[in-house]
């Protein structure tokens, strides 16, 4: 599965994205934050105020408690700055 | 219509392209959106970093929901990424009804949306550097007028 | 700008000119309202009458006020006059201002006056005669929200 | 003193204008305009319901209890329908 980061998060965590294989306990979006977390602390650290992020699969912004089952991109977003 | 682009755009063409392919609608409102450069903060340039798919699907979906929600004729929005400079147009949000009011709040509508829930964001370029615009608490607010 | 006139103009080229005459401005709304013809009543003409050196000056009066009320950078009205055919445009509105609220506000205050206060009068060209089109009150009531 | 008709007003009276001379009685623009409707079967009846009408004074729309001192053109304006 890829996960993506945007903008300033991209910026903190010196890279786009990563390749990550979940364990089976990893079930919904905010259970695969929870787990990427607990793995890289500069990721902890920036995602301290979780809930201002945005969450999508597959191209798709979703709630934090959907399930990952098919999920082939999951993007993790900062608060959107467009317009 | 829909467009998320990194090349330039020219607003006039698109409003004439855009009515003309409607010729019996009463209504069109067009909002233009560009990079601004005030003498008390100028800046360089707006560099826009984009999440190109989920932008399409995102702005296709809000397109959708403005069309049914307000009764528009058509809707099209135009939104670019990359490096801009002042003056260049970022986004065109084009809204076609029978009548008045309803092309007026369907463009408000895809305006506040495209605002928060559109994965754009905007660093502004200065003499002192780069930085990252922060999202507006006002933004939010003006989506939510929206919720029912 | 203000432009009362019999002579056809161009929504994009006008939009094009107006937001080159301000590079700096962050955003810009346009409403077109253009001659419309259903199917379910269809007509083959709109002619407009006019007074136009009243609506020169009552125009000038409202485009001074909506751009001190919203500090507006700029605001511009052209409004037709004579015999126009469906999908013609009859008039347009563009405000200038650095963020969206104030151009929309002011554009759409500027419509809500002048379809009530700027002396232009629709009659419909139909298959069957032709008639005046009536005042509508609703018109009326979206002025008035704009009282204070 | 020019007197101005417009859209169905005009049509009704079959004339754009009036010339006319008020007596010294005639102050306002909403005297002028009785003076005008007791002299004139036809637009007494078309200004039935005078307030829907909005009068202009040398082409700036006034209120009806406007002096007519100064006046060149006066125009009677059905509700207007443009926009």
């Amino acid at each position: 599965m890829k996960v993506l980061y945007f903008a300033w998060l991209r910026e903190r965590l010196n890279r786009a994205s990563d390749e990550v294989t979940p364990p089976d306990s990893v079930r919904t979006l905010d259970d695969l934050v929870c787990w990427l977390r607990s793995n890289d602390e500069a990721l902890d650290l920036a995602m301290a105020n979780p809930r201002q992020f945005k969450l999508s699969k597959n191209a798709r912004i979703v709630p934090w408690d959907t399930p990952i089952d098919g999920a082939e991109t999951v993007a993790i977003l900062p608060p959107m700055t467009g317009g | 219509m829909i467009l998320v682009s990194a090349s330039p755009f020219d607003p006039g063409a698109l409003l004439a392209a855009f009515a003309a392919d409607h010729p019996h609608a009463g209504a069109a409102v067009t909002f233009t959106g560009m990079v601004r450069s005030s003498p008390d903060r100028p800046i360089n340039a707006l560099i826009l970093e984009c999440y190109p798919e989920l932008a399409e699907n995102e702005i296709a979906t809000l397109r959708g929901r403005a069309i049914e929600r307000f009764g528009l004729i058509d809707a099209a929005i135009l939104h670019r990424y990359g490096r801009l400079v002042p003056g260049e147009a970022i986004m065109q949000v084009m809204t076609l009804a029978a009548h008045r009011q309803a092309a007026f709040d369907g463009a408000q509508f895809l305006m506040d949306y495209l605002k928060t829930d559109a994965p754009f964001w905007k660093q502004e370029e200065t003499a002192s550097g780069t930085q990252w615009v922060e999202a507006n608490t006002a933004d939010d607010a003006a989506r939510d007028r929206w919720a029912k």
